[in-house]
């Protein structure tokens, strides 16, 4: 467990609270990070638990020491499946899964989230997807999810999943049209506007824009 | 009706449990008239209903002896039971209260033979076994009980139950007509020793104790391990009598915990390490003891005992707040779930009983004392110089017994500086 | 005029032609019932759901919400904004009580709606349909409607986390939530109240990036609703019932279980009772059928007088 | 003297038990003047008519056979009349079976607690309390740190004067030292002013307080009431204060970190104890802390708790001194309110703020304190913190350029009693600190790590030298609010014993009792036991070494009473006749009677209520025990022992508290004592060509409900069935 200590040596002499300070600027509820007092309520409640690498109290404890190419390379944060059982249950009420969320999209941004990550994928393609019209094309949305690793591996998973397809196809909880033209709003240049303006205000708040 | 001699110089300690009887006593041996008002029908508190004390293991009532010596012994002391405060008014140095007296139906001809419990058939739930078994509707508290006088509960006072009783005794002690009081005195000051309550662990639900029998509170433990308890001191669980060996000890049950007690009880640590020691007693090495903590705070000289327990390879120390505990819905085995944050590693422990150590609150939150006092945002209340009401032992601060006894007879000499100056002032 | 009137958000999945169309459709039965009146939010958009998360930033979320609470003032005034999905109900209601706390994530919001010409004033209140019918209708008035009590068919409430956990509803708790077993009662089902896995997270969006991992729970709340001996599960979230009914079939599968157990909504169980046809309470909108529903709603009873 | 016995017929008494016969022997074997059968005694007709006989025909000694002295004490409370209580009810029909075979050997239980109760009150004395009072009622404060002012204020507040002596030049202590302390009410969010200055201006202002700095006790002699203080002064020839009781607050030296060579301490300036970072932070004055080195602001400093503490290894203090996160927290604010853009990190085992502290953490953590959980191997000069980070579970090296050390607290105790040569936990020789012209020493005893005495648990403030009471760190390491709160108490207890003095009467826990040791000095030999095993320090010795009691010293409990070989110490209600009258009153069988007699005398606190709560649960023992309730096995005597055995007794069983390390005794070492007797008594026993198993000595608790009786039984076996009655029989 851990990663290469190479890597992190530095980090390690350092110990100090530079990281730490640089969430609390740019991370979506960063502040709470150093409130937490290490009881580990939240990595025992997490339904993926086992997945994680880092559990989200490690995390916060690496942080605190200055790790922040381990932190920030980590898999771990995008395993919240944002069930909120940490959240519910933390001594120290610290919103962990917004937390878990910010480190992802952070990490994302800085280009140092693990490029192959799915759920990493996936997440940007409905925000992609949901943004474009207004609403989610679900049919897009899913074929999209199963061609991210390429044209055969797209095939190849449709193929598993065709049972499904046709399920819901005949269930009409699947509309073959949304390829052509699926939901949408009436107003999506508003809806354009409102979050290049929302993404901007955001960029001057958190000094990402230069 | 009850008599009592209250003067301008007296002092109320409101709470008969070791603060009150402390703060009582220590003010009567300076020759201060001292009226002690206790709410239950007996003295001797919550620590009477306590197995040991950490860290020397030994027994509260040994301590409780020699405080109902010194109070039999002392004409400065009345003793009023099943009393609570009302009302205070007034002002430092010059205090009317208030008090309800609720009936005993038995009066001072009592002498504690036991003819009324022999004869009744109805039976109540023990609240000096935290309800874990039942009791006879006339009843003696327990073997320490003072006054050493019988009680009826209300629910047979009116009913055939109640006629037995009152038949069964010889003596004429059983008073049905007996009727609440109202008792008005006066008091320069008032020692407000209340003590504390455990949290109600149903509130914690992630551990289940609503739904699985054997998650009970360390308070319901400590009664399982003593002789007087509901078991006779067996160490069994509540689901099937089946022994208990393997028994978790779960820390900051409603403590440091912002969704419950935002403050640490102080005693909880303490109170489980000294509980594993009850596991190794009964059990010998096939005992195993598993603590979850986030910190042990045996502090200053109860390290010695910390020291003391971690040398014991029944007891293992695991640095979690566990996050869950499920249950095995065949064997009811509690199986406690989380991460052991040193180094993280993740465990599912099936343990026989599971015990919460469970957070302490004030029986009286500071705010609903009638009088003007000083409430923090636990409730637990303040002394303050300008007035005349002071707090002693667990009604002040989540406080173990020595520090409650402090605090006690610091209340107690508060109490004498407000009478001392009524004095010199009437003088 | 009906007795109770709403601004509606259904939601990407939950409206027409959607994934849980079968919601909408038993949901707007049930409502035509109880003469609630539902209507949407025009122009509604998408609430962004959690999983955006690594596309759109904070601020960027909350506006996706702020659009839909402004739409709702300018065209529905002081009607409460009620989600059906569990997801657009949490993340409405996130941004809601963002908004509220803090006046300068409240200015920014504002500052961004502009751009879209509109503007939030802070007023609306964000429910979800199950609080509607609990808080403002009531067990009592909700068990009134039943002609077709659903006895003897036995129910798994399967309440899953956005519609239990952070906000959750009123009065319940987080580790064993009991209102989903009250509905059922209502209703005259059977409640498996001992259900262990009412609150187990089904991998949620995650179901789709990591297959594995969310199927190993659904297998989870599928085996325990068998070993609980249930007839069906019953849900009030869109998204568990997609996957908790959905990749049964994957599961056996891979893995040579049998499971067949469907999965259906409130919405739908309270239609049935209150006497509506099959396709009214969108029982042809599942891949496993749930039969006994079906018998039921079928079945054809002296209309009493109510 | 007029004696009058009374026999209830009560609780099933009348029932179970041939009153008539009981009320025959008091008469008539118990030489009682009046015998009086009553069907109800403890009713208000009962006790009328106990007061009419002591009214109108002068009763003064009365023998009541009716239930336990535990029991009805309201009822039977008769001031001015000598009491003896035959317990009849918890000790004989509740303890014995209701069967006809039973009916006689319990009969016979009755009637010898009737002869002895009746043997006992007449040779009872109302005891008229002490007449070597002190009137004194001055308090006497040693040491002037928070708990020294505070007690010293007090006192004040209370109306009583005092005296207040402290070593250095100024007052304040530790306290005066520090720049800011943790709050001690809500909110605790931020350090908070001592407050000393104002608390010293107080005092100073003061006509009712004298103060002494650069003083020191040279010698303090006397007893409650009566002290006298013989103080050393820098400035100028001694001066002696008398004062009623002593509050020593003495307070605590600082750990000494010399001793922490793996921190590298004295290797650098920059490496310092959190009192050092005090003065620190008092020089920046509430600016950015710089660093003793260079004078450069502090950018990255490190706390380490437990310095020198908590430690296994026996080079350090094993104990936690409790205060120190706190203060690590305080301090690390420090830093944070003067530059949030300080790196603080505090690496700690366990977070130890109790109570509502918990708030002060919170506090810390919201500044951006950040707390670690690690073990710290070592620190080098250059400031590199080495340490095992135990959630990373990882060895880590922090750059720092100010270390704090958090050392702990040692007692100022003075020296040890019990081996006057040891070294304090500083590796210092200690010097007395009160100078007591005690026999047995010069200061407090001592408990574990060298903390002055206290009972700990149920009475904190107890010592065993009565009138003298430690308050603060010198008796158990603490934080400044619970000093205060601890000073408060000992003030009462001090004020308590003055008061006390001056009636005669006994101090904590038999107080209020009126009666002392009363020793026939023309008997004694100078032996010296009673000097050196009492207690309490209570007798000193003259320069004959004939014992000299101090009465308001003493606490009653009858030590050395026990220990006198020649039986000249005894008390007017409790003495060698009070009890060798009871032994003797018990009617021995014939050794063909094969009815045994087993003497147990019993610990009037614990063993004696286990007793009496075994009969509440109906258990039974054995008819052949006679118990008799001793104030502490410490007060047996042995002649009672040899006594018994010599009148034909069977056996003999001792029932005292446990002793040792975790000692449950009451009078701290008197079941201690009377175990070393016993294992003396083996050869008197072979004197007698007695078994060893003729007398047995017990650890008893009060909780032994259940395993009481069965010990009585299991010893009455052996008696009849394996070593046999007796041989002695006949021969009294």
């Amino acid at each position: 467990m851990g990663a290469p200590n190479e890597l992190n040596l530095t980090a390690l002499a350092k110990y100090s609270n530079d990281f730490l300070r640089e969430v609390e600027e740019r991370v979506d509820e960063g502040e709470w990070v150093k409130m937490c007092m290490q009881c580990g309520v939240c990595a025992g409640s997490c339904p993926f638990g086992p997945d994680w690498e880092h559990s989200p109290q490690k995390i916060f404890m690496m942080i605190r020491a200055g790790k922040r190419q381990e932190v920030l390379t980590s898999e771990s944060m995008w395993m919240c499946t944002s069930c909120y059982n940490c959240v519910v249950r933390c001594p120290r009420q610290l919103p962990i899964t917004q937390i878990m969320h910010g480190l992802a999209s952070y990490a994302n941004r800085l280009g140092l989230a693990p490029k192959m990550q799915p759920t990493r994928q996936w997440s940007l393609q409905f925000w992609d997807n949901c943004t474009r019209t207004g609403r989610v094309n679900e049919l897009k949305l899913t074929l999209g999810l199963y061609f991210k690793d390429g044209l055969m591996a797209g095939i190849r998973k449709a193929w598993e999943m065709r049972n499904i397809g046709l399920g819901l196809l005949m269930a009409k909880r699947l509309n073959p049209f949304e390829l052509l033209k699926g939901h949408e709003c009436k107003d999506k240049a508003g809806i354009h506007r409102m979050l290049k303006k929302a993404q901007e205000i955001e960029d001057r708040r958190r000094g990402f824009s230069k | 009706m009850t008599d009592i001699v209250s003067t301008s110089q007296t002092i109320l300690v409101v709470g008969g449990g070791v603060s009150g009887m402390t703060a009582a006593l220590e003010a009567a041996e300076c020759g201060k008239q001292v009226i002690l008002a206790e709410k239950s029908p007996t003295l001797g508190g919550r620590t009477a209903l306590l197995y040991r004390y950490f860290p020397k293991l030994c027994h509260p009532t040994c301590g409780l002896e020699i405080n109902l010596r010194r109070i039999k012994a002392n004409r400065n002391v009345q003793v009023l039971t099943l009393a609570e405060v009302t009302e205070i008014r007034g002002t430092r140095g010059n205090y009317e209260v208030t008090l309800r007296v609720a009936p005993r139906y038995v009066n001072e001809r009592c002498t504690g033979c036991g003819a009324c419990a022999a004869a009744v058939e109805a039976t109540i739930e023990n609240p000096y076994n935290y309800g874990m078994d039942r009791m006879k509707a006339a009843y003696l508290p327990h073997a320490m009980a003072y006054p050493q006088r019988y009680v009826l509960d209300p629910s047979i006072v009116g009913g055939p139950d109640g006629e037995k009783a009152k038949a069964a005794c010889k003596y004429g002690a059983i008073d049905l007509d007996m009727k609440e009081e109202t008792l008005s005195l006066n008091a320069a000051a008032v020692i407000w020793a209340t003590g504390w309550e455990p949290y109600d662990a149903a509130k914690i639900q992630p551990y289940g104790y609503d739904r699985y029998p054997n998650v009970i509170t360390s308070v319901e433990f400590e009664r399982l391990a003593d002789p007087h308890g509901p078991t006779g001191g067996r160490i069994v669980r509540p689901s099937d009598g089946k022994e208990a060996k393997d028994i978790a000890f779960i820390q900051c049950a409603g403590s440091r915990d912002e969704n419950h007690l935002r403050h640490c009880s102080r005693i909880c640590c303490m109170a489980s390490l000294k509980q594993t020691q009850y596991v190794r007693e009964a059990w010998g090495d096939e005992a195993k003891s598993t603590v979850y903590y986030i910190d042990i705070r045996a502090i200053d000289r109860f390290e010695d005992f910390y020291k003391k327990v971690q040398a014991d390879k029944t007891v293992k120390f695991v640095k979690s707040k566990p996050a869950r505990i499920a249950e095995d819905a065949k064997t009811r085995d509690p199986v406690v779930h989380g991460v052991d944050t040193e180094g993280y590693h993740r465990y599912a422990a099936r343990h026989d009983l599971v015990v919460l150590a469970i957070g302490m609150t004030p029986s009286v939150r500071g705010a609903n004392i009638p009088a003007e006092v000083i409430a923090d945002s636990s409730g637990f209340f303040e002394s303050s110089r300008s007035l005349g009401v002071f707090a002693a032992g667990c009604a002040s601060g989540a406080l173990d017994v020595n520090r409650s006894v402090q605090s006690s007879t610091a209340a107690a000499l508060r109490a004498i500086q407000v009478v001392n100056r009524t004095a010199r002032a009437e003088a | 005029m009906a007795k109770k009137e709403y601004a509606f958000y259904p939601g990407c999945s939950s409206q027409l032609k959607g994934s849980a169309s079968n919601y909408l459709t038993s949901v707007n039965t049930m409502c035509h019932k109880l003469d609630v009146k539902m209507t949407p939010i025009p122009d509604w958009n998408c609430c962004g759901a959690s999983i955006s998360y690594a596309g759109g930033g904070e601020l960027a979320r909350h506006v996706m919400n702020a659009r839909n609470f402004a739409l709702s003032e300018q065209h529905l005034p002081g009607q409460d904004v009620v989600a059906t999905c569990a997801a657009c109900w949490l993340g409405a209601k996130e941004t809601k009580e963002k908004l509220d706390a803090s006046s300068q994530l409240m200015a920014e919001a504002n500052e961004a709606l502009k751009e879209a010409g509109l503007q939030y004033k802070g007023g609306t209140a964000v429910r979800h349909m199950v609080e509607v019918l609990i808080e403002d209708l009531g067990y009592a008035e909700l068990g009134r409607h039943v002609v077709k009590p659903l006895e003897g068919v036995k129910f798994a409430g399967y309440v899953g986390c956005q519609t239990n956990r952070p906000f959750g509803i009123a009065g319940e708790s987080f580790e064993n939530p009991m209102y989903l077993d009250k509905l059922v009662e209502t209703v005259g089902g059977e409640a498996l109240t001992k259900y262990e896995q009412k609150v187990t997270c089904c991998g949620g969006a995650l179901a789709f990036s990591e297959p594995d991992k969310s199927q190993k729970q659904i297998r989870d709340i599928v085996e325990s609703a068998y070993d609980a001996g249930a007839d069906m599960i019953v849900t009030p979230c869109p998204l568990c019932q997609a996957n908790v009914e959905v990749y049964q079939s994957e599961i056996n599968r891979k893995q040579g279980t049998k499971f067949d157990m469907p999965v259906t909504y409130y919405s739908q169980l309270m239609a049935v009772a209150y006497g509506a046809t099959p396709k009214q309470a969108g029982l042809d909108g599942h891949i496993i059928k749930p039969k006994k529903l079906q018998e039921i709603a079928v079945k054809v009873v002296p209309a009493k007088k109510s | 003297m007029k004696s009058a016995a009374y026999v209830c017929g009560g609780c099933g008494l009348g029932e179970r038990l041939d009153t008539a016969q009981l009320a025959k022997i008091a008469e008539k074997e118990g030489k009682m003047e009046l015998v009086r059968e009553h069907p109800f005694l403890c009713s208000a007709e009962g006790v009328a008519a106990i007061r009419k006989d002591i009214e109108t025909e002068g009763v003064t000694h009365l023998a009541l056979a009716a239930c336990s002295r535990r029991a009805k004490t309201e009822a039977f409370r008769f001031d001015g009349a000598a009491l003896a209580r035959a317990n009849l009810r918890e000790g004989v029909i509740w303890v014995r079976p209701d069967t006809d075979e039973a009916r006689e050997t319990t009969q016979e239980m009755a009637a010898d607690y009737v002869r002895m109760a009746c043997a006992e009150v007449k040779k009872m004395k109302l005891p008229a309390g002490s007449a070597q009072t002190g009137h004194n009622k001055r308090i006497l404060v040693v040491g002037g740190g928070i708990s020294g002012l505070t007690a010293a204020r007090e006192a004040r507040e209370t109306g009583y004067e005092v005296v207040l002596v402290e070593k250095q030049a100024e007052l304040g202590g530790w306290a005066a030292k520090l720049w800011k302390r943790m709050p001690e009410r809500e909110p605790y969010a931020e350090p908070v002013d001592t407050g000393v200055d104002k608390l010293v201006e107080a005092l100073r202002a003061d006509p009712g307080v004298k103060i002494y700095t650069g003083a020191t006790l040279a010698a303090t002699g006397g007893a409650p009431g009566r002290f006298s203080a013989s103080i050393a002064l820098e400035s100028g020839p001694a001066v002696t204060e008398e004062v009623g009781a002593i509050v020593q607050a003495t307070g605590f030296s600082l750990y000494d970190a010399r001793r922490l060579t793996e921190f590298s301490y004295g290797a650098s300036p920059d490496i310092v104890d959190q009192a050092e970072l005090e003065a620190l932070a008092r020089k920046a004055n509430g600016g950015p802390i710089t660093r003793p080195s260079d004078g450069k602001e502090v950018k990255r400093v490190a706390f380490v708790q437990c310095a020198g503490q908590r430690d296994d290894s026996g080079k350090h203090l094993p104990y936690c001194s409790g205060y120190c996160c706190g203060t690590s927290i305080k301090q690390a604010m420090y830093f944070k309110d003067a530059n949030a853009a300080v790196d603080t990190v505090v690496i700690y085992t366990d977070l130890r703020v109790p109570g509502q502290a918990e708030d002060f953490y919170r506090s810390a953590q919201k500044k951006g304190v950040t707390f670690t959980k690690g073990k710290v191997s070592s620190v080098t000069p250059d400031g590199k913190v080495h340490f095992r980070d135990l959630i990373l579970d990882e060895d880590v090296v922090l750059e720092a350029d100010l270390v704090v050390l958090a050392t702990g607290q040692v007692a100022n105790s003075g020296v040890d009693i019990d081996n006057p040569e040891a070294l304090d936990a500083n590796g210092a020789k200690p010097v007395s600190i009160l100078n007591l012209g005690y026999r047995q020493g010069k200061d407090l005893p001592k408990l574990r790590h060298g903390f002055a005495d206290s009972h700990f648990i149920c009475f904190p403030y107890e010592t065993r030298r009565t009138g003298i009471y430690a308050a603060g760190p010198v008796r158990r390491p603490m934080d400044i609010a619970q000093a205060k709160e601890d000073a408060t108490g000992a003030v009462l207890k001090a004020i308590q014993a003055a008061e006390n003095a001056e009636l005669g009467r006994a101090a904590h826990p038999r107080s209020g009792d009126l009666s002392y040791p009363i020793v026939r000095l023309d008997g004694c030999t100078q032996c010296k036991r009673c000097t050196v095993e009492c207690p309490f320090g209570a007798i000193d010795e003259d320069e004959k070494t004939y014992p000299v009691f101090n009465e308001s010293r003493c606490r009653r409990c009858g030590t050395c009473m026990g220990a006198c070989p020649v039986r000249v110490i005894s008390f007017e209600n409790y003495s060698i006749d009070t009890v060798g009258a009871q032994i003797k009153a018990v009617d021995v069988p014939d050794e063909f009677s094969e009815k045994p007699r087993i003497l147990v005398l019993a610990c009037e606190n614990d063993a004696y209520p286990a007793l009496d709560m075994a009969g509440m649960q109906r258990a039974h023992y054995s008819a052949f025990v006679r118990v008799v309730p001793v104030r502490c096995l410490g007060s047996v005597n042995t002649i009672w022992i040899t006594d018994a055995l010599n009148s034909g007794y069977d056996g003999v069983m001792l029932m005292g508290c446990k002793h040792g390390d975790e000692y449950q005794c009451h009078f701290v070492k008197g079941s201690e004592l009377a175990t070393y007797r016993m294992s003396k008594i083996d050869d008197t026993l072979k004197q007698l060509a007695l078994e060893v198993e003729r007398v047995t000595t017990l650890e008893v608790a009060i909780t032994d409900i259940e395993r009481l009786p069965k010990l009585i039984n299991d010893y009455a076996d052996i008696i009849q069935n394996k070593i046999g009655l007796s041989p002695m029989k006949g021969f009294a």
